[in-house]
């Protein structure tokens, strides 16, 4: 098969995207840092950190503690704000010419919807993801993204206050994540983003107090992807809008399961870290697999292993 | 599609060309960059890779000890997993590195500059030392160099090299005045002799030691900058692990840091 | 601190134990095969591989996939059956004089409940460990562990068959795992043990086939440790029974971690693939930690990270 | 308390003592035992850890290819993360090693045993042919050896030590004859100076290879045993992990095998 006939295009619903691997939100900021590491412009999408109305300092450190082939994190949403984002770092990724999805949350149904409203007013914004599901739980706050009741609420909220595509970015931490992802299609959801962190923790045995400042921080990395690809794979059997699969992708091989259960696209989170031009790595990989496999196109390999 | 390689900059492979156990579990390691990097300034540190596996994942934080001709020598302590691995790498092993990160000492071209080393807070130090000393105008630099014992008192050589004669305190005694490097400093600052204006201080060491230099230098008004530490992931300012509080607010030491101002770091 | 004063001692319910160290259940058989590695007697018990009424041939294999710092396994709950066991093995682990506890399963409440009855009938057997939880579920199999009306339902009618002393064994893949560790306690458990194995799978990329013959695993080992970690912290914080803590456990700073986190005792299930002597090594540790610390007793450390 | 260690005796530290690149992606591995081990036999395996991190996690099976004075040999194929991590062990690193485990070859004294080999399948038969040549009384073994070309073809110089000329096929023909070392062996055994009630077959080699050869040897109802893989953790039973299924029922590869009647496996 020549080279040429490949393409590596792909739809999420009504957003258009080059290619299948975009970033995954909190582990690449807004995009900048990394632009000193590779042409960012080549990926599929920048997902920016997590956005809210206003400005959040966060937890407390220490935030992070490495685990066996993973991470803890407990950041705790730290955000600069809506505002500040649109004026501040949504300039220098048009001027990049990426596509750009950008994560947001809220405390309440309103100020979801308050947030969704703004930021799809905004041009230079190609998609909406929501996150329902951080575990860096305030005041009962997860149960936006466990209770499936309150999950529905608060997708139809915002689906009526934007337009953008939306994508609702489910938690990992159900005890069945097919609901979650039905309750959010149901909802309005264009597209599903599975997973989020899973909760965790270490301890200290010497100064015998967790490791966090939080206590409890999101467990990402290759030591959860076996969890991540069953999620996905789930999902693909529940719904029909795409999935954005994620959770400890490093390689194009883990990039290509997770399609092959279900993802029309993937994004990478924790693997930047380990190297920051892991997302260019990963897409030459799935061009040199579809090569060497005589694919042409993705859509052969969404789902596959079902 | 290869294109993206040509961006690549502070990513890069360096060979290494020795790893050097200085005593007990402090090593010197000399790394050469398979292409050119850039330039790097006392203060900034490298990401880097121990191990090609997945555990463990992440790369770990080094301070510039000094450059070389060739690339640029990291001085670090044995204390957990990632340091152990680092310990049995030999001549031409690979390693991935990002970097130069961070932002550097901010040196006084008009003062004259007091650098505050405590233990493994030489690597930086010594650095800095040395970009001062080869500065054509500033003053010879002060160092108050404090370690556990004698024997952890390293790069004698090199400073002799560049004509530096640390004041040395150590816990024990066994070098230099027994005690506490700050003490002994302050006692210095509060000689009727010095003018508190003319000087700057430039610190990397274990917390309580910038604790109580922070104290310090609070107190007399001096100017001061300390190398802080934290638990990082990225190394680059995207995860917002590594932050530590300041009067400005939370700040992250791998990117607005790791040197803050000692009157801005929250303890 | 003298070396003679230190206990490790444990009560577990009225199970009394030398030491807090045992096996994981399907991890250690039925001891005999450690045995050529070290004196089993000195483990503060032996947890068997979980019995059914009647053999079961288990999944088809492959069985096993290694992921990063863990494994799937799709066994399928193989087992040659309580009657088997109790003429072949029990005997052996009788002679070896180390305490026994027998993980077991049915397919519905009466199976549960004649399986615990014939098990607490037997001399020999110390504790019954109760598998809710395994993931390989076989139509709805798994509501045993997930849904917690079942939940307490099947331990009421297996709390009254048998007056050994009942742990029950907790699932990870559920929304709230406190919730369930609270429905075991007042079903009349008389301890908890948590985690069993998070769901997973793998693909293999060139088939395009699920890597086990199963489709899903059971995630396990140092990977999951974090998570496993904080369901204990939240056990501990949800229960006043003993908590017997797994999961990804492979030195002694592990088993102090989940100690520190509220269990009274730990168990070591991937890790004997890894070292099959590893339980010495772990009791070993702790018994050194504690003459470090100045510890004279387990209880010193139970909870203490709280 | 550290009274356990007396009774380990499956489970040892073994020190590198060579590591021979052979041809491209296989490699012969000497291995020396710190201590005393138990007698291995032909069939038998052991479970190397090739990594003393926590990734790759389980320790790898590799067939006892040889007894040597001081230990053992483990001849392997560079497929994956473990086999390359061991490709890179140098003489004097120290890897953790469980056996020897698994059952044996079950040698017929009085047939002619046929020793059949795909691939790295000579790891093992080697050391069967080894071990008959060594044994007083027992004939002389038939070889019959297939590989995909004939730079694999491997232990030349080893088995003409042994007097065994083995019968080769490739299957680009490089080496012996063009094919299928199966339709050798039928050949053979179908040529009419043959009593077929005289021979055994043993073999070892890729999963299309053994069970065409069980298909022939139940065909002409001859004796056959074949060494089988499959993904293992435990290695030493307990996991349940590595089922193969049989006439019998599901056995684990690990503990009932690795060697199986041919005639008993399930395909
Ligand atoms: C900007 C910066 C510069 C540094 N420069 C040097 C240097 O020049 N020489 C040197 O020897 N070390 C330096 N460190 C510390 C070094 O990064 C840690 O010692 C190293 O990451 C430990 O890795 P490990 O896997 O061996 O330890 P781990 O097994 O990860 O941990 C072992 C112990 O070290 C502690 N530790 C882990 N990470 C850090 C950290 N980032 N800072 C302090 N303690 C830590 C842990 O809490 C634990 O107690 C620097 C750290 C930072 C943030
Ligand atoms: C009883 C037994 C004896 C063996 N003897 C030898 C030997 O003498 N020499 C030798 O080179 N190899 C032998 N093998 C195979 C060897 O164990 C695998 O090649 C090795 O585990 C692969 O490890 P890896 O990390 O490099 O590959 P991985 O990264 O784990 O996998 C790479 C590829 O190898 C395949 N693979 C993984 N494990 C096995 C396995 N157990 N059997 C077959 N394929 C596998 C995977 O499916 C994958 O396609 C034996 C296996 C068994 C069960
Ligand atoms: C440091 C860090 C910060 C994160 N911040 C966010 C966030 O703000 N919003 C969000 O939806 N997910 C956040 N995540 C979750 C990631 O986007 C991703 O879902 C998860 O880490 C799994 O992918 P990985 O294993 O590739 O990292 C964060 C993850 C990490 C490690
Ligand atoms: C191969 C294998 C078989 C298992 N079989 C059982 C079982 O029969 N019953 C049970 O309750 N748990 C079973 N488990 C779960 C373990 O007992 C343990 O809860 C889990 O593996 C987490 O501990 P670990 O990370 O130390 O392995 C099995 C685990 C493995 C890896
Ligand atoms: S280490 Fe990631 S922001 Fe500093
Ligand atoms: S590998 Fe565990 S039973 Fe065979």
């Amino acid at each position: 098969m020549k080279k040429k006939t490949i393409t590596l295009k792909v739809n999420i619903g009504k957003l258009k995207l080059k290619n299948p691997v975009m970033t995954a939100s909190g582990t690449f900021g807004y995009g900048r840092e990394y632009a000193e590491f590779f042409d960012i412009s080549r990926l599929g999408a920048v997902v920016v950190k997590g956005l809210s109305l206003k400005p959040r300092q966060g937890n407390q450190p220490p935030r992070i503690v490495e685990t066996a082939s993973g991470m803890l994190n407990s950041i705790g949403l730290q955000n600069i704000g809506i505002d500040s984002f649109i004026e501040n770092e949504l300039p220098f990724l048009k001027k990049v010419k990426v596509p750009v999805i950008v994560n947001f949350f809220g405390d309440s149904i309103p100020e979801y919807a308050e947030a969704a409203a703004k930021l799809g007013a905004t041009k230079g914004i190609h998609a909406l993801e929501m996150n329902i599901s951080c575990p860096n739980k305030q005041a009962g706050w997860s149960i936006f993204g466990t209770d499936p009741r309150v999950t529905s609420k608060v997708i139809m909220a915002v689906r009526k206050a934007t337009s953008l595509p939306l994508i609702v970015k489910l938690s990992p931490n159900v005890t069945d994540i097919g609901l979650m992802a039905k309750t959010a299609e149901d909802a309005g959801a264009d597209a599903i983003s599975a997973i989020n962190t899973l909760t965790g923790m270490a301890i200290d045995i010497r100064s015998r107090k967790p490791k966090l400042a939080n206590i409890i921080g999101g467990l990402s990395g290759p030591a959860i992807k076996p969890v991540a690809l069953k999620m996905v794979w789930e999902c693909y059997k529940s719904v029909k809008i795409p999935i954005i699969g994620m959770g400890g992708i490093t390689t194009a091989e883990d990039a290509i399961e997770f399609m092959l259960a279900g993802a029309s696209a993937v994004a990478v989170g924790t693997g930047n870290f380990i190297n920051p031009a892991i997302t260019m790595e990963i897409l030459e990989g799935i061009t040199s697999f579809m090569e060497e496999e005589g694919i042409s196109s993705l859509k052969q390999l969404k789902g596959e292993a079902h | 599609m290869r294109s993206w390689k040509y961006v690549l900059s502070k990513l890069f492979k360096a060979v290494v060309t020795e790893n050097k156990r200085l005593i007990k579990d402090h090593y010197l390691l000399t790394l050469s960059p398979l292409k050119k990097i850039k330039k790097n300034r006392p203060g900034n540190f490298f990401m880097i890779s121990v191990e090609s596996g997945l555990d463990p994942l992440l790369k770990r934080p080094f301070s510039l000890h000094r450059s070389t001709k060739n690339g640029f020598q990291i001085l670090y302590r044995v204390v957990g997993k990632g340091t152990t691995i680092l310990s049995n790498k030999t001549p031409g092993d690979i390693l991935d590195v990002i970097g130069p990160l961070g932002n550097t000492f901010p040196v006084n071209n008009k003062h004259r500059n007091i650098l505050v080393a405590g233990g493994l807070g030489i690597a930086p130090i010594f650095g800095l030392a040395d970009s001062i000393v080869n500065s054509p105008g500033l003053e010879q630099p002060l160092l108050f160099y404090g370690a556990r014992t004698g024997k952890e008192v390293l790069c004698k050589k090199n400073l002799a090299d560049i004509s530096i004669r640390p004041v040395i305190a150590t816990d024990d005694g066994t070098a230099g005045k027994k005690g506490n490097i700050v003490k002994v400093l302050e006692k210095f600052l509060k000689s009727g002799s010095i003018n508190v204006n003319e000087y700057s201080i430039y610190a990397c060491g274990p917390k309580p030691m910038l604790k109580a230099l922070s104290a310090l230098t609070n107190k007399l008004g001096i100017k001061g900058y300390a190398a802080l530490e934290q638990s990082m992931a990225c190394g680059i300012g995207t995860c917002l692990g590594c932050v530590v509080h300041t009067t400005r607010g939370l700040k992250c030491v791998c990117k607005e840091g790791p040197v803050f101002p000692l009157n801005e770091i929250v303890w």
